[in-house]
């Protein structure tokens, strides 16, 4: 990312350019999915695309999660680069066996004779009252699946230098949007970039505790790290942007300077993502921590409808303090 | 087929009080009171009041994302409180699922609602099991799953109507075709415009049915459950319709089409016309109807605004039958 | 388990035995499944009970496992109990939707109006060359779904007792069987009783280490206890016996005496139960333990079918005992 | 129709070659030289080998669990190294896949072999992306997927047909109706015994075709392929046939139904019969085509003992492109 110029983009724009981007400069890249043609996808993330490619590189489907992976998976078997999108996260498990026992296991399966270069975008999180079916953090369901790549951006510019990275690389990625930052801005470089997948960034430099953060909570760490900061305590945000294979290094190097971790994520915690940050963080740095690794977390529920029912399970820049003080007691 | 009047006139308070229920849900949405996604029944008023007035409690029939029409009429019917139905949408602790699950997860057992699965098309493989308790236990029951025209691209289609024909078992399918899933048409999304055509190959009776004329609407509810509660399998209606509102589906559709089935196919104007052929109630008659029913909508919006939210803490409830959440 | 009479059985008779006893004292007990009936399933598990409980009751399914599962909860739902079988666990992401979406979430999104007490029977875990598809440890793909069940027996008498207990229990219960203990043979009590979900067994105590296991692991976790015990090393083996909701208890309880623990599971390492299980000791033994928690567990691999490659990527004794060297040090 | 004597002696031969790596490969597993499971496609020869002769290395095909004859004539017509499908069988390094695959995913993009799937059916979604890349890049091949009767049961089925409908994919679905899904007789599993009935509303051809007549094959097979690579559009066929071996098969069927299968509608015999009949080969002939078959799969099995087990190191290479596997 040396790109001199950048225009303030929201997240949503961001990915729209990447998207355009690609479609640009690689006529294997084309799209699938629901509503993602004329009307430009349920949050406009491919607005505009269809008018510039055309039907057959954007490719409105049935409602056939099943298909849409496996036709992706197939074109991709001869070299397309297909961007799916399924529209809410949490009806990829309509398609977890296309995703699971076909593409994540493609390559090795058959002794790297087939690649499944696929990129399944999908909108993810919680926050707006969208209930038990339109709010889930499904990373956990893939954490467990070696051939899997899980890419989580955070802010509009990784959102189009990740999706970038993703769309060329060779394996099966599925790509979370989380919708509450679809909307926010941030400065996006012009034109063609990408930002390195399996590689954390410091969001903000910090030396007394370490906070690995994953999308929407990126934010959330980064505002509880500028109200800690009022009472001398400096929090170093990592953004953890890929999920799996994930970046240890970053991560194990910072809680090794700050020995203190917390781990923050939306998803429930038991089995989640923050269960297998902690258990490395605790096999790789046992010596340097000061205190057991904190989970911030969902709570081990379903995503409740009601408002104040779903704000009370879901963890935010409250639950992320108190999972810093817990770890500087 | 002509209906007695009685029956018009209450089908008639029954596509009033939905549509009534929508305009209402709207308004409120529109104002930033009720939370989430909205998708309403508009323009289909005729297809959900005559499955309501055929299911029983003791039947059961899993609603779409557009039934808070057929929910409400259940509620009110078998349990004489429509507004806990409105309540729910709200969030509020009065809500049949006490806020809980929204207006995609709306359900009440006791009057026959088994509840939405806001993942399209999943509840047409649960639909067999309740089918299948039924058939074991010998009850004379329906089990009806209401599917718009896009949710059958879903492989459970094909799972469902297998297994229903070859087990036999008493589902009722009820396809709304309202011409479009989403930004879809139904004649691109699938191999056929007529969903029936990929429902024959099963076996089982399958019909179309004009949904927007309340009168073939109930007349082919009728039959079907009949057929079905007499021991013969499963069943298929088509009701051809057409949404007014939902969430992004107007900009797909041309002035004309827009024209032609609000003015010309409107179920409620439709009906009214029957209502007043039969001469026996005046327009006056029908505007005194429509004016109770929008007053007890209304009382239903005040009752939800004005009922608690829930108790933050209840969000760990229920997980588990039996167990506490640990974490 | 109380009773005085036990026979030799194998694990599948133990289970065929639990089968019978649910069929025959509850008439809302039935199962369903790929050939299950006439045959007795792939493995012989529901064998001779279709000849005793008829067609009806123990129910041949065409190939559509989306609609043996959605039938097994629509039929819960109206207070049925049925027992499905999915006959490999590597096919549960073709139900996975109905498994995570409704039947994990029915009881808590409708307000516990609806239950969904089903029992999915299902063959897992890998050693006989089965292959990527027919291999799959799949404990990690639930981990991360809040409302879920799993149950995971290692021997026959818990085979027979957990799947009691697992039909008894409202809940919806993934209820595990590995291939490699369905020819194991154990003493097995006559008749009627239940295992308590929810509660892990001490199947060796020891005082030097705790190994947390499951399944087959427990009897490679004993091997190895067995083997260093010559060492003078005291093992205390943990079986999980049920990994969600898992009991947190009994397993910090040994390991705050051991001070040292490491977890054994057979699916990958990555994002799976020994992960869980580290995180949460790490935090609640954070100043009991010793050495840092060691993961045993598959490489970070789909599984491959030479036996040779297959054994190299599963775990098994030996790696349970460098496991416990390495904590040891 | 009739088929001229030099392809008929042809796919003659390739069905001797079937039964005969079939019969070899069965007595291996016998003797644990095989790991995992077996299914094999005896009784199944004729089907395979007139798919086998019309697919072109630049098409693609998706066999299923029975189809390593498919596998080996493709690997032989191609590659000329059928071999390789008996080492992968056999877990070894000289395999197609290494011994990564073995049985249920033995793959080879050179000659057009997509790979199984052991989750059966879920190719009936790949399938799809495989035939829109030819149709995007407009090459003239087809793509096509080998399902059992039983696999038609998979959700999957109806997601395929309907996608491959709407966007007219050049896909062939190969539907082998062989009588059952392990103990399931297909007439119990499905609402239909004639798999078709099923297909038909999807608006594209579909045809039965006697699986067990090489010509009937080869015909239909040729006339399919026709049509879709002119750009017709998927098509359905479904071959009636019979499995004479597969675990857990045999206890289900009547010595009636095995004795009519094996002795009257053996697919071998009925070849040997047509080609006889033309007068042109003598059975001596025949016989000494057999033997010389079965002298290659011997030689086939004994090249596959003899070969390397993969150095186990390689059991962690592959699990992502271009990243190493670091737990
Ligand atoms: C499995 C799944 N895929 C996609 C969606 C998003 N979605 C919600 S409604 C809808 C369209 C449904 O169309 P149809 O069944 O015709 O119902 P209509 O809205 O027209 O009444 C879609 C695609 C979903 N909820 N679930
Ligand atoms: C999704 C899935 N379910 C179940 C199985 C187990 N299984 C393997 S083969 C088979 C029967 C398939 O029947 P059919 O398609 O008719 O093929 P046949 O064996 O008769 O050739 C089954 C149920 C599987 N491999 N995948
Ligand atoms: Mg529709
Ligand atoms: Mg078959």
């Amino acid at each position: 990312m040396t790109q001199a110029t950048t225009r303030t983009r929201t997240f949503v724009q961001a990915l729209n350019e990447a998207l355009d981007i690609a479609m640009a400069r690689d006529p294997n890249v084309y799209m699938l999915g629901e509503d993602i043609g004329e009307m430009g996808g349920d949050f406009g993330v491919t607005r505009g695309l269809w008018a510039k490619y055309g039907d057959a590189r954007v490719r409105d489907t049935p409602l056939s999660e099943a298909a849409i992976i496996g036709a992706s998976v197939g074109s991709a078997m001869l070299g397309m680069r297909p961007v799916a999108e399924i529209m809410f996260a949490d009806f990829i498990g309509e398609c977890y066996d296309q995703l699971v026992n076909n593409a994540a296991k493609m390559h090795y399966m058959f002794d790297g004779q087939f690649k499944a270069p696929i990129v399944v975008r999908t909108a993810c999180g919680g926050g707006f009252g969208g209930g038990p079916h339109h709010s889930q953090s499904v990373e956990g369901w893939f954490l467990n699946v070696p051939g899997i790549v899980l890419v989580a951006p955070s802010t509009p510019a990784d959102a189009k230098g990740l999706l970038l990275a993703s769309i060329e690389n060779d394996n099966p990625v599925i790509f979370l949007e989380h919708k509450a930052l679809y909307r926010i801005k941030g400065e996006v470089p012009e034109g063609y970039y990408t930002t390195p997948l399996r590689k954390a960034a410091v969001a903000r430099a910090g030396s007394d505790v370490t906070v690995v953060a994953t999308m929407k909570l990126v934010h959330e760490a980064l505002a509880a790290a500028a109200e800690l900061e009022k009472e001398g305590v400096s929090v170093e945000v990592i953004d953890l942007r890929t999920i799996r294979p994930y970046d240890a290094e970053t991560v194990l190097e910072s809680v090794r300077k700050t020995g203190r971790a917390v781990v923050a994520n939306e998803a429930p915690k038991i089995g989640g993502l923050a269960a297998e940050l902690s258990a490395t963080i605790g096999e790789e740095c046992f010596h340097d921590l000061k205190a057991p690794v904190a989970r911030v977390a969902g709570l081990d529920t379903p995503i409740p409808f009601s408002l104040v029912l779903e704000k009370y399970i879901l963890p935010g820049k409250e639950e992320v303090i108190a999972g810093i003080r817990s770890v500087m007691k | 087929m002509t209906l007695d009047i009685e029956t018009l006139v209450d089908l008639y308070r029954d596509m009033w009080l939905i549509r009534a229920f929508e305009f209402g849900l709207e308004r409120e949405f529109k104002k930033g009171n009720v939370p989430g996604m909205l998708h309403t029944g508009v323009g289909q008023e005729a297809t959900q009041a005559a499955l309501a007035a055929h299911l029983q409690a003791s039947d059961a029939f899993f609603p779409d994302h557009r039934c808070h029409g057929i929910n409400a009429l259940a509620q009110e019917k078998h349990q004489g409180d429509g507004e806990r139905i409105m309540a729910e949408l709200f969030g509020r602790a009065t809500g049949v699922c006490s806020g809980k699950g929204g207006s995609l997860h709306s359900a009440n057992p006791k009057v026959g609602n088994f509840g939405d699965n806001a993942v399209e098309g999943s509840y047409m493989a649960t639909v067999l099991g309740v089918a299948l308790a039924y058939q074991m236990r010998g009850q004379p029951n329906v089990a009806c799953c209401i599917i718009g025209d896009g949710t059958v691209g879903r492989g459970e289609f094909h799972e469902s109507l297998n297994m229903a024909a070859i087990w036999k078992l008493p589902v009722l399918y009820a396809c709304v075709n309202n011409g479009y899933a989403i930004s879809m048409p139904v004649g691109k999304g699938h191999a056929s415009a007529d969903i029936v055509d990929l429902a024959r190959g099963y076996g089982f009776p399958c019909e179309i049915v004009d949904g927007n004329d309340i009168e073939a609407a109930y007349d082919a509810v009728q039959r079907a459950i009949a057929h079905i509660r007499a021991g013969n399998g499963p069943y298929f209606l088509e009701f051809k319709t057409w949404r007014w509102q939902g969430l992004f589906s107007g900009e797909f559709r041309s002035p004309e089409e827009v024209k032609y089935w609000k003015e010309d196919r409107d179920p409620l104007k439709l009906a009214r016309e029957k209502i007043l052929a039969q001469g026996k109630l005046s327009a006056e008659d029908l505007e005194r109807i429509e004016a109770e029913v929008k007053a007890e909508i209304e009382a239903w919006i005040d009752f939800a605004k004005a009922s608690p939210m829930p108790d933050p803490a209840k969000a760990t409830a229920d997980v588990y039958v039996g167990w506490e959440v640990t974490a």
